[in-house]
């Protein structure tokens, strides 16, 4: 495996002279004239290209977390430096860049992803050069690689609780579920896994039915059809587990709020809604659809109010083209990454991939969700807590329920 | 067994037979506790769990039922808890917050504000739908034959076990409107299909019978399956007769259905395809920014509402039909300004104009990308677009796709004619015939040319006006049509209005119908294998121009 | 060789939708013969043409070669290796090769299969006839210039140039001197004289009555898709439908 | 439909310099040369950098293939990108069987999909060889099957651009469902060794990059020697006057059919070559823009140059990497305005450049009219 050599000589960019892509110096770092060499994190979110609308916020996110450990001296002594790039939606330069940040750069740690495509793309390029990539985003699970910091929940702490609570009494009793999603994998694991959970508690394959559409997909007539007669047929309360995602998922409820379903018909459980999607949307017709995060804007806690007062004047000081009052819970994993990675370099006492691993076990901090997250020795994920938040007329999520810790993380669901 | 033509709100809301049961149950109580109060009904509904805030619910429309209480007050405070105005925990203060003041529930007078307000009871699922019916139920006491009623009585017909039945027999009494009586009277039939007298029952199931829906259909199947429930003999036929009945309408509803979503989708691909048919078809320019040119119709739309929304509000319901000379202009404006500069040097060189309209879309989407951020833009839906009707059985007609069909018409009339009833159309079919021979007799291509792109563009700028209410607004919204209108293009035959109009129609029909079968993703494979199948072996697409090539 | 007419046509009719641009159409053209077909745009000339050379399905009506072969269950290709040469109206050369490596694609030997002549590599031999060729159309020291600079004139001749070099015994002419100046348009007279050989049938389609005149031995006159008149040209000049067809109704 | 064949009209007696090819063919060979000795020392050029170099030969090449058809025998295919995945997806099958027939851990779709063994297609992926045969044989089926049903219905220009777009749209759609076996969305990825060398260790990079580089030299050489000999100029015939060849004898069926084919081949092997650099494939591979940016590089590189359109991958794809990095907002009106440039005023690219300034000179000087 080959070592990272912090050689300053040879790391200077323009020495490595060559005909093709030779000056990769990055303008974008302002080399701040900090006493110490400052400790370079580096962000491979895309601020073009179709995620750019939601992704791009996690970048600033990042330089705002920073700013919060420098002003507490930094890490290890040393200013914590940010460097930011734009893989523009394209997997390819997701990796390449990934691959840049940490040869060229010699990045501590990197900071992104948000399509499991994406962070797949980047999962080779950090395994061979034992870099860590924190991942804020909930996923399919069924991975566990050293290099990869898992921020947020996998399925059996997220979506597995928000299934219980439908199925209980005050959840409305579901008996039959209607599982619509995107054809990709994160959808298809989720559904998997749901299967598996309800034929332990007893349900029977007609009790489900499943349908993806294609990426991008828009013209829900049909289905939202389909959704109706399957709702009409026998068998008790029927619900719909959304797995849709990005533009699918406005154009969704766009449909159903146009052939007059409501919450109280049929309610929506859509495990990829973010307050951003609402955004396009009059959502007093969809009150009462439910979504299930590690964190909903709402929570109360004294640390949420800190950070959304801090973001709001991030944005409003740099002038950034997102509305100050909108967070959604991939930039609350995001803040914990950054926070999470300072605390284990202090802890390790050096920035070094393995060193930083090692200093994981028992690391704790305060998120803004209210819950007091932390990671053990088994595996690089983060345990967090659990929202399942119900959709009000302010394009935004009341908080229906939440769990009362934050549950042991489970890799590998049992029922996939 | 008549068949009475109702327009009526979607009934095929589900409640199973056994859910039927336990509500019936749940609403005996409200009548026996006698001592209904004000005071009880708050408290209920303050310890914001769903069996007791149904029991206070319950009571109350009860209550209302038999005069005992004012329908105004009950709808207050269902509108507060719906609003989260009323607060109160299950011990300590309660208050109804009225705009700035906060006032006592029950009594309504003004009441002092306590040191740390109480947040309100939370309305889960199940509560909510008490909520629906409470709030539609004492509308309906207040105003029996109020504008919405037919609306609030459709929340009836789909919650129909959770409406105490007193309620109900007070709303069908003060009810003017005869069809709404009816619809009444359906609810009271769905409600006492559990009567102990068979002929009461044989008359609930013919009344059901006359609403064909699926909902109805396992209702009643659930009861013939039930030994004891279908043993009279004239039950029984009944039954079996609605059933038969409900069966036939769910078919031609189902036809209906999947005709008009077919001619939904073909109407959207036709209204993509036809500024590319003028534009490619007609002058042969491949036009890859075609998708464009629909989303700055769309931008141009938005910005028609936005600008309403500050000028005269009062208009703002009206902005589709105002937006439709700006969005035509917008998208003609920027397709004029691409040919002057661009594609005028390109005629004799169609890959080069492939590359070149390639390289314009992405300076348009990058644009308005810079210009108006990345995020969805938000439409509102105009009170005429909202929601949709129920024709018969389940075949459901909502009013925004309707709008994109009725506007594709609007649009080819409008394409029609220009092309073949105005001169601008006669010298663009003579320029796209043949370019020289134009020349010569005096036609100055370069006008003609400049012109008949931008009514291409026009033409999609009005297609992006139509799909705001169906598809998202956004800078890359363009791409979804690109593949497909190039394909309806070329299927139906280069040079003709009418072969785009056939492949549209053809193409999207095959795709609704195909896509319950395997999926949508399959249906879109499938329809493009067919498409690429057919320009192998009829290159020139449907309707070829016959004659010597 | 067998003794049949070079080209038999005979009951051939075709329609472009309600246009009937060949109506039962019949015609003989024997070896060693100059045909001319004349006749208003629209008559059906180069449709026939086109129906020869497989270009375009006739609806009915048969078209035999040396009075056996029937070139209408084959395809382009395979009609032009059997022997049959067509000069299009508007000159078409490969622009961008050579005049002298448009002369050389010429050299497409029958006997070889399509997939023998991508690989085949040009003898002395087939060099030597190239060579002869670019003398012979008068374009002697022009083989390296690219055939695109080429005049209009120059373009019709290297064109007819490649098809002689394919040896035809059938060889169609479409308005070979059309758009040439008047000494061109007596080179070309002449080079045309020059091909008559006693195996070998020439069909040219032209509108210039002096040119026809010099070297036509039977002329066909074509209206509206039939044969009007047929014979030599001074009895076609005296014929009055002639006249009336041409000089308009 | 002849009239949309497209027309590269030659400026008169100014012959777009062809002789190019030769000496950068041997360039390449050279660096390749070079990057194998020299890429295995610390010493050498940094891994990041050959592994740059090795991405932007694979384009080069992919470039070249396009051009090969598209410039000489005037087929444009706008679904180029599809036999580029065949070859990438071929590979990636074979690096996945050997990294679980080593590792024993099984690549991400077998545990999503629960499978215990590779599908059946996968048996004998595990032998390079077998592999490589496929690389060659599999696109040139493909590639033959359209090819004979479009050209025989003499399907041209623009339509048949649409058709090959719409074919590779539909195998994306068919590669992103899950239970092709190909990895779905997420593609295949988690490859260790390639023909028993670590994919990680900076020899084996330099191996791969040195290969980029001669796959892409053999490539001009070789096809620039194929346009000069007789089959290069049916070519030229075919796309100049399809209808004047058929007239000559020629079966013009097969002659674009060998062409096409060949360059089928030559995309996959690029796509072959691609992979284990970037270390995943996915279906964006076969993504309708993809495939329309090989078109972008070849016309502004220069159509039937073949360097041109060698050059016009590299420079186009090392600036989107450079550009997207600095400034990323930027980057797509740079490539628009460039496309614009070329379009419009160099018709044939880049390499064009100087016939491009001829003919301005002379139009200024009130030379002939327009060109």
């Amino acid at each position: 495996m080959m070592r990272i050599t912090s050689a300053i000589g040879r790391r200077t960019l323009l020495k490595t002279a060559a005909a093709v892509g030779g000056a990769l110096s990055m303008p974008a770092i302002i080399r701040s004239a900090a006493a110490a060499e400052p400790v370079k994190i580096g962000c491979l979110f895309s601020s073009s290209g179709t995620m750019a609308n939601i992704e791009g916020r996690l970048s600033h996110v990042c330089r705002m977390a920073a700013q919060e450990i420098n002003a507490k001296g930094g890490v290890l002594g040393r200013p914590v430096e940010v460097t930011v790039t734009d893989p523009a939606s394209d997997w390819p330069l997701y990796a390449q860049l990934g691959r840049q940040l940490l040869l060229q750069e010699k990045v501590a740690s990197l900071f992104g992803c948000w399509t499991s495509v994406s962070r797949k793309s980047v999962l080779p390029v950090v395994e061979q050069n034992n870099g860590l990539l924190f991942y804020p985003l909930h996923f399919e699970g069924e991975e566990n690689s050293k290099n990869v910091v898992y921020l947020n929940s996998p399925p059996a702490s997220s979506v597995l609780p928000a299934l219980e609570y439908l199925m209980s009494d005050d959840g409305g009793k579901a008996k039959r579920f209607y599982m619509l999603g995107s054809d990709y994998v994160w959808p298809r694991t989720i559904n998997k896994i749901c299967k598996g959970y309800w034929t332990s508690k007893g349900f029977k394959e007609t009790s489900w039915r499943e349908q993806y559409v294609p990426f991008g997909f828009s013209n829900f007539q049909t289905i939202v059809n389909d959704i109706r007669k399957f709702a009409s047929e026998p068998g008790g309360q029927p619900i719909i587990v959304l797995t849709v995602v990005g533009d699918s998922i406005p154009a969704f409820f766009k449909e159903i709020i146009s052939q007059g379903i409501r919450a109280t018909d049929i309610p929506v459980l859509g495990l990829d809604v973010l307050e951003a999607d609402l955004e396009g949307l009059d959502t007093a017709p969809m009150v009462g659809h439910l979504n299930c995060w590690a964190y909903l804007q709402n929570a109360s806690s004294p640390h949420n109010d800190r950070f959304k007062a801090a973001w709001k004047s991030y944005v409003d000081t740099n002038r950034l083209p997102f509305r100050n009052n909108v967070v959604i819970d991939p930039m609350v994993s995001t803040y914990d990454g950054v926070h999470l990675w300072a605390a284990a370099c202090q802890k390790a006492g050096t920035t070094d991939t393995d060193a930083v691993r090692a200093a994981f076990a028992g690391l704790t901090f305060d998120c803004p969700s209210g819950y007091k997250i932390g990671m053990s020795a088994e595996n690089t994920y983060v345990s967090r807590g659990v929202f399942i938040g119900s959709v009000n007329d302010q394009q935004a999520f009341d908080i229906l329920w939440q769990s009362d810790g934050a549950p042991k993380p489970v890799p590998f669901s049992p029922y996939a | 067994m008549s068949e009475r033509p109702r327009h009526r709100p979607p009934p095929w809301r589900q409640l199973a037979h056994a859910l039927l049961a336990l509500a019936a149950l749940l609403a005996a109580p409200a009548r026996a506790d006698e001592s209904y109060g004000r005071d009880a009904v708050v408290r209920h509904l303050c310890e914001a769990k769903s069996e007791p805030m149904a029991q206070a619910i319950g009571a109350l429309l009860t209550a209302v039922a038999a005069g005992r209480e004012e329908a105004a007050w009950g709808a207050r405070i269902v509108a507060a808890l719906d609003g989260k105005r009323l607060l109160c925990a299950p011990a300590g203060p309660r208050l109804l917050r009225d705009g700035a003041v906060l006032r006592d529930p029950v009594t309504g007078r003004e009441a002092v504000a306590p040191d740390r307000l109480p947040n309100a009871p939370f309305v889960n699922l199940r509560t909510r739908a008490w909520v629906e019916v409470a709030t539609a139920a004492l509308a309906l006491f207040a105003e029996p034959g109020g504008a919405a009623a037919s609306a609030q009585v459709a929340v009836l017909e789909k919650q129909y076990a959770i409406v105490p039945e007193t309620a109900l027999a007070a709303l069908v009494e003060r009810q003017p409107a005869p069809d709404l009586r009816d619809r009444l009277l359906l609810v009271r039939a769905l409600q006492s299909l559990e009567a102990p007298s068979a002929d009461a029952r044989v008359s609930a199931i013919a009344t059901i019978a006359g609403d064909p829906t699926a909902r109805n259909r396992t209702l009643l199947a659930a009861l013939a399956a039930r030994p004891d429930y279908a043993a009279d003999p004239a039950v029984r036929a009944a039954l079996d007769t609605a059933m038969a009945h409900i069966d036939t309408w769910l078919r031609v509803g189902e036809v209906g259905a999947v005709l008009f979503s077919g001619l939904s989708y073909a109407s959207i691909l036709f209204m993509a395809a036809l500024g590319l048919a003028v534009i490619f078809g007609l002058m042969g320019v491949i036009n890859l920014a075609q998708g464009e040119l629909i989303m700055i119709g769309a931008y141009a739309t938005w910005l028609v509402q936005e600008a309403l929304r500050a000028l005269a509000p009062a208009l703002l319901d009206w902005y589709l039909l105002l937006a439709v000379p700006v969005a035509f202009a917008a998208a003609a404006a920027v397709g004029m300004a691409m040919e002057a500069t661009v594609i005028r040097h390109l005629y004799r060189r169609p890959l080069m104009t492939l590359l070149a309209t390639w390289a314009i879309s992405l300076f348009l989407v990058n644009l308005v990308q810079v210009l108006f951020g990345t995020q969805n833009l938000e439409f509102v839906t105009p009170a005429f677009l909202a929601g949709g009707t129920r024709v018969v059985a389940d075949f459901m007609v909502t009013w925004n796709r309707l709008f994109a069909i009725a506007f594709a018409v609007g649009i080819l009339a409008l394409a029609l004619l220009v092309l073949h009833r105005t001169p601008l159309g006669l010298f663009v079919r003579a320029v796209t015939e043949n370019r020289d021979m134009a020349e010569c007799v005096g036609v100055s291509t370069r006008r003609i040319d400049l012109l008949s792109f931008g009514v291409g563009s026009g033409l999609a700028g009005l297609a992006g006006l139509a799909l705001t209410p169906i598809y998202n607004v956004n800078p890359t919204m363009g791409t979804n049509f690109i593949v497909d209108s190039f394909l309806v293009v070329v299927l139906g035959g280069v040079g003709n209005l009418a072969g785009t109009l056939i492949a549209a129609l053809g193409i999207g029909q095959i795709n609704i119908v195909i896509e319950p079968l395997y999926g949508a993703v399959a249906a879109k494979v499938i329809v493009l294998l067919m498409i690429i199948l057919f320009i192998q072996f009829r290159p020139e697409g449907i309707f070829s121009v016959k004659g010597r090539r | 060789m067998t003794d049949g007419p070079a080209l038999y046509v005979d009951g051939l009719s075709v329609r472009f939708g309600s246009l009937r641009a060949i109506d039962n159409l019949s015609l003989l053209v024997n070896r060693g013969e100059i045909r001319a077909i004349i006749g208003p745009n629209g008559a059906g000339k180069t449709t026939l043409l086109d129906i020869v050379t497989g270009k375009t399905r006739p609806d009915t009506g048969t078209v035999l070669l040396d009075g056996g072969l029937d070139l209408l269950a084959m395809s382009e290709p395979q009609i032009a290796l059997a022997g049959v040469g067509r000069k299009f109206q508007k000159p078409s050369v490969f622009e961008a090769l050579s005049v002298r490596d448009n002369l050389r694609l010429a050299l497409r030997a029958p006997g070889r299969s399509i997939f023998a002549e991508m690989g085949h590599r040009l003898g002395a031999a087939e060099e030597a006839r190239a060579e002869a060729m670019l003398e012979r159309i008068g374009m002697a020291g022009m083989g390296a210039r690219r055939a695109g600079v080429l005049s209009h004139g120059e373009k019709q001749w290297l064109e007819i140039g490649m098809l002689l070099l394919q040896e035809p015994r059938v060889l169609l002419l479409d308005e070979p001197v059309a758009g040439m100046s008047d000494s061109e348009t007596d080179r070309t007279a002449e080079l045309v004289l020059s091909l008559r050989a006693p195996d070998r049938a020439i069909v040219v389609i032209e509108h210039d009555m002096s040119f026809v005149e010099r070297i036509a031995d039977v002329v066909t006159v074509l209206h509206e898709g039939r044969t009007l008149v047929e014979g030599s040209m001074a009895r076609v000049q005296a014929d009055a439908r002639v006249r009336d067809v041409y000089l308009g109704r | 439909m002849n009239a949309l064949a497209p027309t590269i009209v030659r400026r008169r007696g100014f012959a777009v310099p062809q002789g190019l090819a030769g000496p950068v063919a041997a360039v390449l060979a050279a660096a390749a040369v070079a990057v194998v000795v020299a890429g295995r020392t610390d010493a050498g050029p940094s891994v990041y950098l050959m592994n740059l170099v090795g991405q932007a030969a694979v384009y080069g090449l992919l470039a070249v293939a396009l051009d090969l058809i598209w410039g000489y025998a005037g087929i444009l295919s706008l679904g180029h990108g599809l036999y580029f995945a065949i070859g990438g997806y071929l590979i990636a099958m074979h690096l996945v069987t050997v990294a679980f027939h080593t590792s024993g851990t099984p690549p991400d779709f077998m545990l999503f999909m629960g499978w215990t063994e590779l599908p059946v297609y996968y048996a004998g992926m595990d032998m390079l060889g077998y592999s490589a045969a496929l690389i060659l044989l599999l696109p040139a089926l493909v590639a033959f099957l359209f090819g004979l049903v479009s050209f025989r219905s003499r399907v041209t220009g623009v339509y048949f651009a649409i058709i090959t777009q719409a074919l590779v749209y539909v195998a994306m759609l068919l590669f992103f469902r899950n239970d092709t076996g190909f990895g779905g969305n997420n593609g295949m990825t988690g490859f260790t060794h390639i023909a028993g060398q670590p994919l990680s260790e900076r020899g084996t990079v330099a191996v791969l990059c040195a290969l980029s580089l001669l796959a892409a030299a053999a490539a001009l050489f070789g096809l620039d020697r194929l346009v000069r000999s007789r089959f290069g100029h049916m070519l030229v015939a075919v796309r100049d006057d399809e209808a004047r060849l058929r007239f000559l004898g020629y079966d013009t069926l097969w002659i674009k059919l060998a062409v096409w084919c060949l360059s089928a081949v030559l995309a996959a092997v690029a796509g072959a070559l691609y992979v284990p650099q970037v270390g995943i494939v996915n279906p964006r591979v076969l993504s309708p823009e993809l495939s329309l940016e090989i078109a972008v590089w070849v016309a502004i590189g220069g159509r039937g140059t073949l360097v041109g359109a060698f050059l016009g991958a590299v420079v186009i794809t090392t600036l989107k990497f450079l550009l997207t990095a600095w400034i990323p907002v930027l980057w797509p009106f740079v490539l628009s305005a460039l496309v614009l440039v070329v379009v419009i005023t160099l018709p044939n690219g880049f390499l064009d450049a100087g016939g491009a300034l001829a003919r301005l000179r002379r139009r200024a000087a009130g030379g002939e009219g327009r060109a």
